[in-house]
């Protein structure tokens, strides 16, 4: 018979699962409140959400105070991995999220907040991903991975209109396939490693001195796929422009930042090692995945011509661009893509959000999607100060000097030329010189084109006082980031640093 | 040799059944055929060593996860001969061989390696599924309550779905039709009044 | 003296901001008068800076750090030293200036408000570019301005041409910068800083070929500003905006960016005498070019677009030589003159209604007195006559042409002054002199109000006296920081004969100009076919003779030279690639056909060109390590 | 003839190409997603099996939840389709084009 176990509560940290399970109580608290009293207003569980949100944030910055005395901490044999990168990803996930949930107060009525399930699986979604970002075992990266993304298809779905089945079934399958691939590579790196935590495998790897190199590139391949599929990397990309189109905007923002950012983070942790440890192959295929993701990206938004696509193409873009980071992989680079992500969440969920705003419920004669550019055209006259937010958000996508995400850029071509990667820094200064067409695009025709009849009824019919007031904040980070920028990457460097990235 | 036997056996039965579920038209063969390829699998794993997972794999894919397949071929009313487009069927194969070519090349050579530990070694001693008991209770403990909330997330989403709600669209429908709906819907049920 | 520094930054962004705040609504003159306001105390403090300088001090400020992260230190500091100041001095005159007349040259115009919005902002990025004390700071200014003209030039957005001008020089802009930025990228990779005096202190201790390619890359940044060739095209077509911004940003401040860039650079420059030759003898190309083309046009505000060019083209030759306190001193005496010049053009807009062609004006003297008088003044200037602005600053950057021993240089500049010469007064005769040929289009002009006279009237002032009176002075002052040299031809014959012959050949310029476009055209009939008149009015038909001999071809090549090289070739090889890489997208992105089925055959194919690179890999791999063993 | 590491390995991929083949092959999205549950399937062959050669339990956890995902992917999946279903009457992917570009 089998010894019984005698472990210590002390030494389980039990405490590291804190955040994740004040997230899972709150959507519990949510489903048990509508089995006592159903049809209750949705700005209550907006407010639920957002109170379990906070106390989850505040619990994550506790964590942070602990980091900075005390460095990583494990927890529940050592399954749970709370360093400087878990902290800082949860921190963008719950934050990311606080501004997304009060999106769902608009002054129209849309399906999917007529479910109080709806907040209850976005809360389980971000308790999913903040399982992904704060763990190196393979396993509970696949299971939270699959909590979140099986939520997120029923949130897309719920939209309920037939371009956001599309969207969910589309998501659906080409997720069911990556989770394949990631289901297979971990499968071979185990079969060479024998582990499946990721420091484990990363030393077991280098003590063979990569003798199994075949092996390694395979898994690699397979992992590749799996979370190009997740960061929307060209050739695996071809979901997210469809996907964001047929969710609703305020959602397509959320799937633009959170998501990735967890999916950066499992990356961050599985291919740094690699590229450090001298696989060139690794190095090489990264750099060529990086140009094309972003030159394509950018060629294929040019040519768009609905706002949203076009926004969809852009984030992909900018995804590649960060990507760049893992590949350069010194801590100034990734601490470039946390500063980066950070300013990119604010301007782009502005963006979306300005798009949600105007959201029209019925499309005109001859409208053939819901944001094409003809309904921005002349929005100076019409409404001067969304034109004015509009514009604000797209400057600051293009990378325009002061506002938020030149910081971004500028930070990450400083880390690419300091790195070594001259070409490269050069590529992307290129690139974001070509984006820069397609963000002026819209601008022209908010400022320099005669207003459409017809769409003017459109602005700011979904618009409802916190809807204006996220914009705000969205407004407010992406104009003084200036003042953030530096404390902002000391705290970064200090928590990438002591993870030892 | 038994081993031996039983693995090409088995291996042929299995790649067989899998064949036909992709390949056939018909929507009740690939399910049947995918039914008899998991058990078939289910041996691989008793033969590994692998008893409780056998059992898992028996219960959940035939008990569970067929059934409510079966349930779908039967809503979706598929159990005819499916008709589907083909396009470019030769690039198709050229790329799953080509994948499975590319793979095999690798693992047919051995893996060198000194430094493999056994981090939860099998005990002969006692049986495979107290050792599974105890490591997923101790180590794996966190990943099995995180596996019961992406299941209850999947339920959630699944009856969400496929719910009677779904049936008219809010998010389709003008202000004032939602509403008269409200309004219509308040009286008889109070539950309901959420439109 | 800190405050003072502050006041002349942000005044005009408050200005801004102000203007911003009535945006949507009607017009009111407040905002033009309170951001004139501004402006003028911009001045005064930039005036006070002025006096504290030449006093022999500088304000050097850190206002705050941006980033400071690792190795990456960047404080967001200004400085106020010798060339700042002057910068400073030129920007907040001008700008003060161009606002106040605004005032009355938008006064119909819907979007006033928003106009002094953007004009004050760009006032504040250009304040940040010349005051900042670090390449950052200035590349932010940089852009800053860069968006502030594209939204200048677009001003007037329902004009399908504005609009397209506005993105022409936006992208190509765009293009110059992203230079720039490496150039910056490449400095602060080899040096660790980026503000200037540590740069400009270290900078000798890098190998040449980097300084070289720091000085080629900052250098393309400074064309793609300046609009010199092959980046020139946008310049012209920017006069798409409205007037007062041609006075303000295409002539006297945001084009001159790129020369006080290589003024400012000059350490870096030093050092490397080859491009500094470079970039001389691609300025005088383009002084050339940019007249010749000026000599056939019939658009007023692109006759002064292509002189402004012709102008930079001077102030490169003279930085590209070393003589870095000429191409300054040109820089403020231009900025004056050139700002009279267009602001006079306006006026005359505004008299005929909008109409750009010179040959439908003429005898406008009469009803235009004021405006005649400020715009020969400054014609006079431009054409560099003795005793007035252009004279002490054109001249001398031929004397140092001349000096440095550039024979071809100095006698490209010294026709390019007499062509200069001519066509100025060409515009001055067509408009001013002659017929009333407007009146046959039913057009009766009038001069504008008089505060828009009197805001000129300080630069006519300028024009007058900057070069005699301020040459010593600033001389004095800006040699602090830039290299002093004296450019004297030491031969008192040789001087004397080059100083009066080029003064003698611009005068037969400007009277072969007057001759042959002030006479009246209008004559008797029988009087016109007779052989002496007809040999008189022909000027012995030597005039036809050279005209058939050289000035034909002569023109022809001009024309050629804008039709066929200008637009044929420069600006189709900048559509060709912007169309190549549109139609690019336009055929991949059918690789997004919608269906599932293609999507995840894509995904599957991604995969196994990763699996077959990694085979590939580890074959290779695998035989090479073979191979060593 | 000793049945080796590498031969499951080998079944494990082969499997894995039917799956894939499958995956691009359908359109019925029913038929698509058994394709799915056999890509799960195939690596569950693989983790026993190294389990068992490396002598270690990991793999057989990481097969047992693979098993506990395949099972949950197949609640929300059947979830879509039927509100896919109950709109258009069909379940066959080539309908759904209605975005592209």
């Amino acid at each position: 018979m089998l010894e019984p176990i005698n472990v210590s509560l002390a030494s389980l940290n039990v405490t590291t699962l804190a955040p994740m399970l004040i997230a899972i109580i709150g959507a519990l608290t949510i489903l048990c409140i509508d089995l006592i009293k159903g049809g209750l207003h949705k700005s209550l569980y907006v407010m639920i959400s957002l109170l379990f949100l906070l106390v989850d944030l505040g619990v994550v910055v506790d964590f942070g105070n602990v980091f900075i005395e005390n460095g990583p901490v494990t927890g529940m044999f050592d399954m749970m991995l709370i360093d400087g990168l878990a902290i800082m990803g949860q921190v963008i996930i719950v934050g990311g999220s606080m501004l997304f949930i009060p999106l769902a107060l608009t002054s129209k009525r849309f399906h999917e907040y007529n479910y109080p399930e709806y907040f209850a699986l976005f809360l389980f979604m971000i308790a999913g991903f903040q399982f992904m970002v704060a763990t190196d075992n393979l396993i509970l990266i696949f299971v939270g991975l699959e909590t979140a993304s099986l939520a997120l298809y029923a949130l897309i779905a719920l939209h309920n209109r037939s371009k956001s089945f599309e969207a969910a079934v589309k998501y659906f399958t080409m997720g069911a396939l990556a989770a394949g691939f990631f289901a297979f590579g971990s499968m071979i790196l185990y079969a060479i490693t024998g582990s499946i935590e990721i420091n484990q495998i990363g030393s077991v790897l280098a003590a063979d001195h990569y003798a199994n190199i075949g092996y390694v590139l395979v898994a690699v391949s397979f992992m590749l796929a799996a979370f190009g599929f997740k960061l929307s990397m060209v050739p695996f990309h071809t979901w997210t422009p469809d996907v964001y189109e047929g969710s609703s905007a305020a959602l397509a923002g959320y799937m633009s930042i959170v998501p990735k950012i967890a999916g950066f983070i499992v990356a961050m942790r599985l291919f740094e090692f690699l590229v450090h440890s001298g696989v060139v192959w690794l190095q090489v295929i990264l750099y060529i995945t990086v140009v094309v993701t972003m030159t394509a990206s950018n060629i294929w938004a040019m040519v768009q011509t609905d706002v949203k696509r076009m926004l969809a193409y852009s984030s992909i873009s900018h995804a590649g661009f960060v990507m760049a980071a893992i590949l350069i992989g010194t801590t100034q680079a990734n601490t470039a893509l946390f500063l980066y992500w950070a300013l990119f969440s604010f301007t782009n969920l502005g963006a979306f959000a300005m798009l949600w705003v105007s959201r029209q419920k019925n499309l005109l004669a001859g409208q053939s999607s819901d944001h094409p550019f003809e309904k921005f055209s002349g929005l100076i006259k019409t409404m001067p100060m969304a034109a004015i937010m509009m514009g604000l958000f797209m400057l600051s996508l293009a990378g325009i000097p002061p506002f938020g995400l030149f910081w971004g850029k500028i930070y990450i071509i400083a880390s690419a030329v300091t790195g070594g990667y001259t070409v490269l820094a050069l590529i992307m200064a290129l690139n974001s010189a070509l984006a820069a067409y397609y963000y002026l695009k819209l601008i022209v025709f908010m400022f320099m084109k005669e207003p459409v009849v017809g769409y003017e009824k459109f602005y700011l019919v979904n618009a409802s006082l916190s809807l204006k007031t996220i914009i705000g904040i969205a407004a407010i980070g992406t104009i003084f980031a200036v003042v953030a920028v530096n404390p902002l990457l000391k705290i970064i460097t200090l928590f990438v640093y002591n993870s030892g990235y | 040799m038994f081993e031996v036997v039983a693995f090409y056996l088995f291996a042929a039965l299995t790649i067989a059944m899998f064949t036909i579920t992709v390949m056939t038209s018909q929507a009740l063969y690939a399910l049947t055929a995918m039914a008899a390829g998991m058990i078939f699998i289910s041996a691989f794993f008793f033969m590994l060593g692998a008893d409780f997972l056998g059992v898992v794999q028996i219960i959940v894919y035939t008990g569970a996860v067929m059934a409510l397949y079966a349930f779908g071929m039967m809503f979706f009313d598929t159990t005819r001969t499916m008709v589907e487009k083909r396009e470019n069927p030769r690039t198709i194969f050229i790329l799953g061989v080509l994948a499975a070519t590319l793979v095999v090349f690798i693992f047919i050579s051995p893996i060198i390696s000194t430094h493999l530990e056994t981090q939860y070694p099998l005990e002969a001693a006692s049986g495979n599924s107290q050792a599974i008991g105890m490591i997923l209770f101790t180590k794996f403990l966190v990943p099995f309550e995180v596996a019961a909330v992406m299941l209850l997330v999947a339920m959630i989403a699944g009856i969400v779905l496929a719910g009677k709600k779904m049936d008219k669209s809010l998010t389709l429908m003008a202000e004032e039709e939602i509403a008269l709906m409200g309004a219509n819907e308040a009286k008889p049920d109070s539950q309901e009044g959420a439109h | 003296m800190e405050i003072y520094l502050y006041i002349a930054l942000f005044a005009p962004l408050t200005g801004s901001l102000f203007a911003a705040l009535f945006a949507a609504s009607p017009k009111t003159s407040v905002t033009g008068i309170v951001a004139s306001g501004l402006l003028f105390t911009s001045f005064v403090s930039s005036v006070i800076l002025l006096n504290y300088v030449m006093a022999g001090h500088t304000v050097h400020v850190e206002m705050m750090t941006w980033i400071a992260s690792g190795d990456l230190y960047i404080p967001f500091g200004f400085v106020v030293d010798q060339v700042s100041v002057v910068m400073m001095m030129v920007v907040s005159i001008v700008s003060t200036i161009v606002h106040i007349y605004s005032i009355g040259y938008m006064d119909h115009d819907k979007g006033f408000n928003r106009f002094f919005s953007y004009l004050s902002a760009f006032v504040f990025s250009m304040m940040v570019l010349v005051m900042s004390d670090n390449f950052l700071g200035l590349f932010i200014g940089w852009e800053g301005v860069g968006l502030c003209s594209w939204l200048l030039i677009g001003f007037w957005y329902h004009k399908e041409s504005a609009t397209w001008a506005a993105n022409e020089a936006f992208i190509m802009n765009r293009i110059a910068d992203l230079a720039m930025l490496i150039g910056i990228f490449i400095i602060y990779w080899n040096i660790g800083s980026l503000q200037y005096d540590v740069v400009f202190s270290q900078i000798a201790n890098l190998p040449m070929p980097i300084i070289t390619w720091i000085g080629i890359f900052l250098f393309i940044g400074a064309m793609g500003k300046s609009a010199q060739f092959p980046l020139h095209t946008w310049l012209a077509d920017a006069m798409e905006g409205p007037t007062p911004v041609s006075a303000l940003i295409h002539a006297a401040t945001m084009v001159t960016a790129g020369v006080y860039l290589v003024v400012r650079a000059n350490p870096i420059y030093d050092l490397i005498p080859e491009v500094g030759t470079v970039i001389a003898s691609l300025g005088a190309f383009v002084a050339m070019f940019a007249a010749t083309m000026a000599l056939v046009n019939r658009d007023m505000k692109r006759i002064i677009a292509y002189s402004t060019l012709s102008q930079l083209g001077y102030m490169f030759v003279a930085a590209g030589l070393g003589a870095y306190w000429v191409a300054l001193f040109h820089l403020m005496a231009h900025a004056f003159f050139k700002a009279l010049l267009f602001l006079g053009a306006g006026n005359v807009m505004h008299a005929m209604h909008d109409e750009l062609d010179p040959f439908k004006m003429g005898g406008l003297k009469k009803p235009m007195k004021w405006t005649w008088i400020l715009m020969t003044l400054a014609s006079v200037a431009l054409a560099g006559i003795y005793p007035l602005a252009g004279f002490f600053s054109k001249d001398l950057i031929l004397e140092v042409a001349f000096v440095e021993q550039h024979y071809i240089l100095y006698s490209v500049l010294l026709a390019t002054a007499g062509l200069t010469a001519f066509y100025s007064f060409r515009l001055v005769a067509l408009i001013f002199h002659g017929d009333e040929r407007h009146l046959e289009h039913g057009i009766h002009p009038h001069e504008a109000y008089n505060f828009m006279l009197y805001a000129m009237a300080p630069l006519g002032v300028l024009a007058v006296i900057a070069g005699m009176v301020f040459k010593t002075p600033y001389y004095e002052m800006v040699t602090h920081l830039l290299p002093a040299i004296e450019y004297h031809i030491h031969n008192h014959t040789t001087f004397w004969i080059m100083t009066i012959g080029t003064q003698l050949f611009v005068i037969a310029a400007i009277a072969y100009a007057y001759k042959k476009y002030a006479k009246a055209v209008k004559v008797d009939a029988k009087v016109e076919s007779g052989f002496l008149y007809q040999l008189l009015y022909n000027q012995y038909y030597i005039p036809k003779l050279y005209d058939e001999l050289f000035s034909k071809p002569y023109r022809e090549l001009s024309k050629l030279a804008w039709k066929q090289i200008d637009l044929k070739i420069v600006d189709a090889t900048v559509d060709g690639i912007a169309n190549v890489i549109y139609r690019t997208g336009e055929k991949t992105h059918t690789m997004q056909n919608g269906n599932l089925s293609s999507m995840l055959r894509w995904m599957v194919i991604g995969l196994v060109v990763l699996l077959v690179l990694a085979i590939a890999f580890t074959v290779g791999y695998n035989a090479v390590t073979m191979r060593a063993m | 003839m000793e049945i080796t590491l590498a031969h499951y390995l080998v079944l494990s991929s082969v499997l894995f190409a039917i799956g894939l083949i499958g995956v691009m092959r359908r359109k019925n999205l029913l038929m698509l997603f058994f394709a799915t549950e056999i890509l799960l399937n195939a690596t569950n062959i693989g983790f026993a099996a190294i389990a068992h050669f490396h002598n270690d339990l990991t793999g057989q956890m990481f097969a047992f939840f693979i098993i506990a995902i395949a099972a949950s992917e197949v609640a929300v999946g059947l979830g879509l389709l039927i509100v896919m279903y109950k709109r258009t009457g069909k379940i066959d992917l080539d309908i759904m084009t209605s975005m592209r570009g």
